[in-house]
C-alpha cells in the first residue's frame, strides 16, 4: 500500500479546496450518487448547453478519495462535448481496471493522480462515485433539466473490487 | 491429476493424511465424515497465523487478505460444482443449515395453505424434518415418494404423485443408506414440468461424484464440508442466481446488510445476504484447499477406486452367511456405501463386536428413520468406504464380519 | 493464574500466538476478531488427528472420544460462565446464529400481536435485526432504549419504556462502540420485573470481563469463539435451562431428534435438540482450549492489563488536537475500545492512512449503524485493544493517528 | 475395550435362549421400557403376590445385552421379596456406575457378568433398560395388575453415560 504518497497535495488540495463543490450553477440535470456501505453519496449537477458540458458542481459528504475525485473530474470535463466527457469517463475506468498508455494519462490531467486507487481496492469505489454518476447522468437524460429520481452506486459495478459488494 | 489410482498409490496418499499414522483402526465410516489431509489443515493455519482478520470488516491490509482468501475460497468451490458464479455459493455450517435456510426462506416464499411438498422417503432427517417443518408452518402437506426393494426411484413414480399443487421436490442426489447415486436431471426435469423448484442433497454425492449443478439442472443444491475432507465448520448451499434473489433472508445481522436504520433495512448483494455475522472464512479456505487436493487426485480416479473397493467389499460379504445387504444387489450401485444385517443378530451387537477388533462401522438408522419404518427394519449397520482405503482394511473389515455371529453363540 | 500482567509479561505472552512472529502490523481491531494461541489450534489438530469421527453418531471407540472431547468442551464453557450445567450450554456458528436462533424460536414462543420487544439502540445489528424481524413476523412492536451523549444507559429509562405488553428486553453486555460495560443484572431485574425475559449479547463482554450467568440473571446469553482466541466456527447460547425447555427448536435434521417416523417427530434432549446436523467438534475443542488458556493467565490480569493500556491510549488521544472520543470521558468505562473521529477527516480515510503504518483500526459504523444514526455521526473509526497489545503498539497508533490531518492537508 | 470377552458365553447364552422371554405367566403388573435412539424396548411382566415376586417374564427386541440382562435380572429375582429384588437392582445400577465389592457382586449371581459394560459407555442404556423397567413396576404399582401407561427409558437417566441422551 502507498498511503503515503497516495494522499499527495492534488489529493487534499481538491478536498480541502475543491473548485466545484457547492457552486451555484443553473442545472439541466441532477443525478445522485450512493455507497451506502460506507452512508456517503454526492449529487452531481450539470448544466449542458447544445452537447457541451457548460457547467458543473457537486454536493454531498464522502471521503477525500471521492471528494477529490468529483472535483477533478468536473475540472476535467467542463467545457468539453459530452461524447468526450464519456470517452474520459472510459479513459478513467481503464485506468483504474488495467491501467492504461501515457498518453491515455496525461489526457486525464490531475485525475490520473489516482491511478494507484487500484491496489487499495476498497478505495475504488470511492474515486469511481463521481464517473459512474456522470455518466448515468449523460446517457440518461444529456439534455433533461429534470432530477430522473434515480442513483448511482459503485458499490456493485464490478470494478474489480474483490469481496463483498462486488 | 491421476486418472487411476491403484493400491500402491492408496498407501502413498494416506501418508496425506496425519489421522492414519496414528491410528490403526480400519475407518469405514467415511458417510458421516471423512478423515482430512494434512495441506488442508495447513491451510488453514496458514490462514490464523497470517491472514486472520474479520473479513469485509477493515479497511486495513490484513482484512482485505482474510476477505480475498475467503472469496477465493467461494470461487473455487463455484467452479468445482459447476455453479455460473461465485454469487451462486453461499457458506453454511453444514448441509444441514444449507437446508434449513431453504426451509424457512424457501418455505416462507412458495408454500401456502393446501400446497405440497414432496421428499423421498430415503432422506437423511437434515433434508426431511426442515420440510416438514416448513410444511406445517404453511399448512402445506407432505408426500412421501418410495423407492422399490432395492432402493431404485422412479421418475415415473414421481411424476404420479406431483400435482398442481406440487411446489417444491426435496431429493438426496445419493441415498445414506443405499449408496446409490439418482439422475437428478431427471427428476428435477419431472418437478420443473409441473413448476415446482427442485432441491438436490448433495451431502453424499458431491463427495463420490463429479458434480455439475447445470447438468443435475437442480435449483438448490447442499452439501457439508466435513464429508470432503475439510473441518466441520463449512457447508454450502448453492443456488441458481435467479431463485437466490427472489429468496427472502434467513438469518439476520452483521455483514448481511446493505443498510440499517432504525426503521428500515436493504440488505447486501448476493451471495452475502445469506450470510449473517462473521463468517467462518477459516474453515472456507480449508474447504478450498481440500477441493484443490481432490482436484489434484482426479475426481474419476478416486471414484473408479471407490468402485473397486466396493466391488471386492460386496463380493467379500456375499460369501459370508446371513449377511443381508440394503438395496440394489449390484456393486456399482453403491458408490462405498454398504448397509447391512447380520441376521439374528442386533446391529449394535454387530458394530460393538466389530469395534472389538478397531473396525469403525455405524449401527442403527443413519439419520433415515423413516425409510427404516418403510423397509420394515429397525436398523441396520452401514459401512462407507473412501478412496483412501485399502484392500487390506476391507480384508480386515471382511474376516471380522465373518465371526460375528460365533461370538455372539450361533454354531454358525 | 496470574494476578497481574506487565509490559514484560506480555512479551513473553505473544510468543504464544504464531501470528505476532508472522506480522509486524499493529493489531488493533480485537472487537472484530481476535488472534489465537498455537495451543488453541494443537488441540484442534489434535482432534482432528487423532480423535476424528462423528460425535455422538457411532458406537465405535474413536467416536466416543469425539463425542467425549465435544462434551468435555461444552462443560468447561457451562463451567467458564457459570451456568448451572452443560444442558444449559448450546453450541452455534456464532453469536448471530445464537440471536437468530433465539429470534425464531423465542420470537415465536412470546410474541403475539401487539406485543413489544425493547432493544437499545446501541445493539449490534445481529441483536437488533432478529429483533426486528421476529417482530415483524409476529406482529409485535420494537421499542428503542436510548443512552445518553456519553454511552451510558439507566435502568430507570428501560423502566419507562417497559410496558405490560413487553415480551423481550435484548441488550449487549458491553456495546462495541461504546466499550462500556452495563450491569445486566439491574436491567434483567426491571425486564423480570415486567415479566419479560432478558436476552444479553456477551460477544464484546464474554472476552473482557469475568461472566457469572447467575449473577447478571440474565435468561440467555449469546457470543463467539472467535473473539475468544477461538476459531471462527464456533459460538455459543447460554440458556436457563427452564427457558431452554420452553423453546421451540430452530433449525431441525440430523442429531437433533429422539425419533422420527413418516408422521411423528420427537426431540432430543437438552443441549442437542438445538444443535441440528453435524456438530462442529473441531471448533468446540479449540474453544474448550481457549478457555483453560485465559483462566492460566487468569482473568482479572486480562481485564487489568485491557485497563491499563486503554488509559494510555486515551491519555494519548486526548493529547491529540481534533481527537473526539465517543462515549464515556473516563477511560475506565471503555474496555479497550476507542471509539473516535478526528476532526474534518474521513474515518475512512483515517483508517486508510493509518493502514499505510501498519495499524489496523476500523473505520464504519461497526455493525451499529442505528447507534451511528442516533448519535448523528455518519462513521467512525475504532481501535480496540486485547490484553496482548503491547505499549509500544499503543505508541505507534498515537504517533501515526497524530500525523493523520496533516497528511490531509490540515496545516494543523 | 474388551468385546472379545464381552460377549461371553453366559451373555450369549441368555441372548439366544432366554429362560423367561415370551413365556406365559399371569401378570399382576406390566411396564414398557423403551431405548428410543436405539428403538428397541421390552415389556416387563411380572406375578407379584404377597410382596414376592412370584414369576415374571419379557418380550421385545433388542441387542443381545439388554436381551441377556432381562433375561439374567428375571432369574435372579424371581422368588424374591419385591424389597430385595429393589436393592438388588440398587446393587447392579452401583456396579456399573461405581463398581462394588467382591460381595456385592456374587449377590447380582450371573448378572455381575455384565460389570464390564462401564466400559462401553454407549450400551450401558442396554443393560438397565430391564432394571429400571423393573424399578418403575416394582415402585409404580407393585401390586396391581393394571398396565399403567407409562414407560421407561434408560437414554436420560444420568447413568453415566457421557454426550447426547444423558
Ligand atoms: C444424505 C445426507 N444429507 C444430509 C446430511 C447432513 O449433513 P450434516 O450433518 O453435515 O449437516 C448427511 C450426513 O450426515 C447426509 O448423509
Ligand atoms: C456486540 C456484538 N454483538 C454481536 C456480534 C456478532 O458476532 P458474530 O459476528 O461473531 O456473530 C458482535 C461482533 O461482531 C458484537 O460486537
Ligand atoms: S469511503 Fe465512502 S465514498 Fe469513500
Ligand atoms: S442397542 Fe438398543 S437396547 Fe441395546
Amino acid at each position: 500500500m502507498q498511503n503515503r504518497t497516495f494522499y499527495n497535495e492534488i489529493l487534499t488540495e481538491h478536498n480541502l479546496h475543491p473548485e466545484h463543490k457547492n457552486k451555484m450553477i443553473r442545472p439541466t440535470a441532477v443525478m445522485r450518487g450512493v455507497n451506502p456501505s460506507c452512508g456517503d453519496d454526492i449529487s452531481l449537477e450539470l448544466e449542458v448547453k447544445d452537447g457541451v458540458i457548460a457547467d458543473g458542481a457537486f454536493k454531498g459528504d464522502g471521503c477525500a478519495i471521492s471528494q477529490a475525485s468529483a472535483d477533478m473530474m468536473l475540472e476535467l470535463v467542463i467545457g468539453r462535448p459530452v461524447d468526450e466527457a464519456l470517452r474520459l469517463k472510459d479513459t478513467f475506468m481503464k485506468m483504474i481496471r488495467e491501467g492504461v498508455s501515457e498518453e491515455e494519462l496525461e489526457m486525464l490531467e490531475e485525475a490520473s493522480s489516482l491511478q494507484d486507487i487500484s491496489h487499495m481496492p476498497s478505495r475504488v469505489k470511492c474515486a469511481v462515485l463521481g464517473w459512474r454518476t456522470l455518466e448515468e447522468i449523460l446517457t440518461a437524460s444529456p439534455e433533461n433539466g429534470e432530477d430522473s429520481g434515480k442513483s448511482v452506486t459503485t458499490e456493485n459495478d464490478g470494478t474489480g473490487i474483490p469481496g463483498k459488494r462486488k | 491429476m491421476r486418472l487411476n489410482m491403484t493400491e500402491q498409490d492408496v498407501k502413498e496418499i494416506r501418508k496425506d493424511f496425519p489421522f492414519f499414522s496414528g491410528s490403526d483402526a480400519v475407518y469405514l465410516d467415511n458417510s458421516a465424515t471423512t478423515q482430512r489431509p494434512k495441506r488442508v489443515m495447513d491451510a488453514l493455519l496458514d490462514f490464523y497465523y497470517h491472514k486472520n482478520a474479520n473479513p469485509f470488516r477493515g479497511l486495513y491490509p490484513l482484512s482485505w487478505e482474510a476477505t480475498e482468501a475467503y472469496e477465493e475460497a467461494r470461487r473455487i468451490t463455484a467452479e468445482f460444482i459447476g455453479a455460473a458464479s461465485s454469487r451462486e455459493v453461499i457458506f453454511t455450517r453444514n448441509a444441514s443449515e444449507s437446508l434449513n435456510l431453504l426451509g424457512f426462506s424457501l418455505g416462507s416464499l412458495l408454500l401456502h395453505e393446501g400446497d405440497e411438498v414432496i421428499v423421498s422417503v430415503a432422506e437423511h432427517h437434515s433434508n426431511m424434518l426442515p420440510w416438514r417443518a416448513a410444511a406445517e408452518r404453511q399448512g402445506a402437506a407432505l408426500r412421501y415418494l418410495l423407492p422399490d426393494e432395492e432402493g431404485h426411484f422412479s421418475v415415473e413414480e414421481l411424476k404420479k404423485l406431483i400435482t398442481e399443487k406440487t411446489r417444491i421436490v426435496a431429493m438426496t442426489a445419493m441415498s445414506n443408506v443405499f449408496g446409490e447415486l439418482y439422475d437428478t436431471a431427471a427428476f428435477a426435469a419431472a418437478a420443473h414440468e409441473a413448476g415446482a423448484v427442485f432441491v438436490a442433497d448433495g451431502a453424499q454425492s458431491v463427495p463420490h461424484t463429479k458434480t455439475d449443478v447445470k447438468k443435475m439442472d437442480c435449483d438448490f443444491l447442499a452439501f457439508s464440508g466435513h464429508k470432503l475432507l475439510s473441518p466441520m465448520g463449512i457447508g454450502v448451499l448453492y443456488g441458481k442466481e435467479e431463485w437466490l434473489e427472489k429468496l427472502p433472508v434467513f438469518m439476520t445481522g452483521g455483514e448481511m446488510i446493505e443498510y440499517v436504520t432504525m426503521d428500515e433495512v436493504s440488505y447486501a448483494e448476493l451471495p452475502h445476504r445469506f450470510e449473517a455475522g462473521t463468517v467462518n472464512a477459516g474453515d472456507a479456505v480449508a474447504l478450498g484447499e481440500a477441493i484443490r487436493y481432490i482436484r489434484e487426485l482426479g475426481q474419476d480416479a478416486m471414484e473408479g477406486r471407490e468402485r473397486d473397493l466396493t466391488r471386492i467389499a460386496m463380493e467379500g460379504m456375499k460369501r459370508i452367511p446371513h449377511i443381508r445387504i440394503i438395496g440394489s444387489p449390484d456393486p456399482d450401485d453403491h458408490h462405498g456405501i454398504l448397509t447391512f444385517r447380520v441376521e439374528g443378530v442386533h446391529p449394535h451387537d454387530t458394530a460393538e463386536i466389530m469395534a472389538g477388533d478397531g473396525i469403525c462401522i455405524r449401527a442403527g438408522h443413519h439419520c433415515a428413520q423413516p425409510l427404516h419404518e418403510y423397509l420394515k427394519i429397525n436398523s441396520t449397520n452401514r459401512a462407507s468406504l473412501m478412496f483412501y482405503n485399502t484392500e487390506e482394511e476391507i480384508e480386515r473389515f471382511l474376516s471380522s464380519l465373518g465371526t460375528v455371529r460365533r461370538r455372539l453363540g450361533y454354531a454358525e
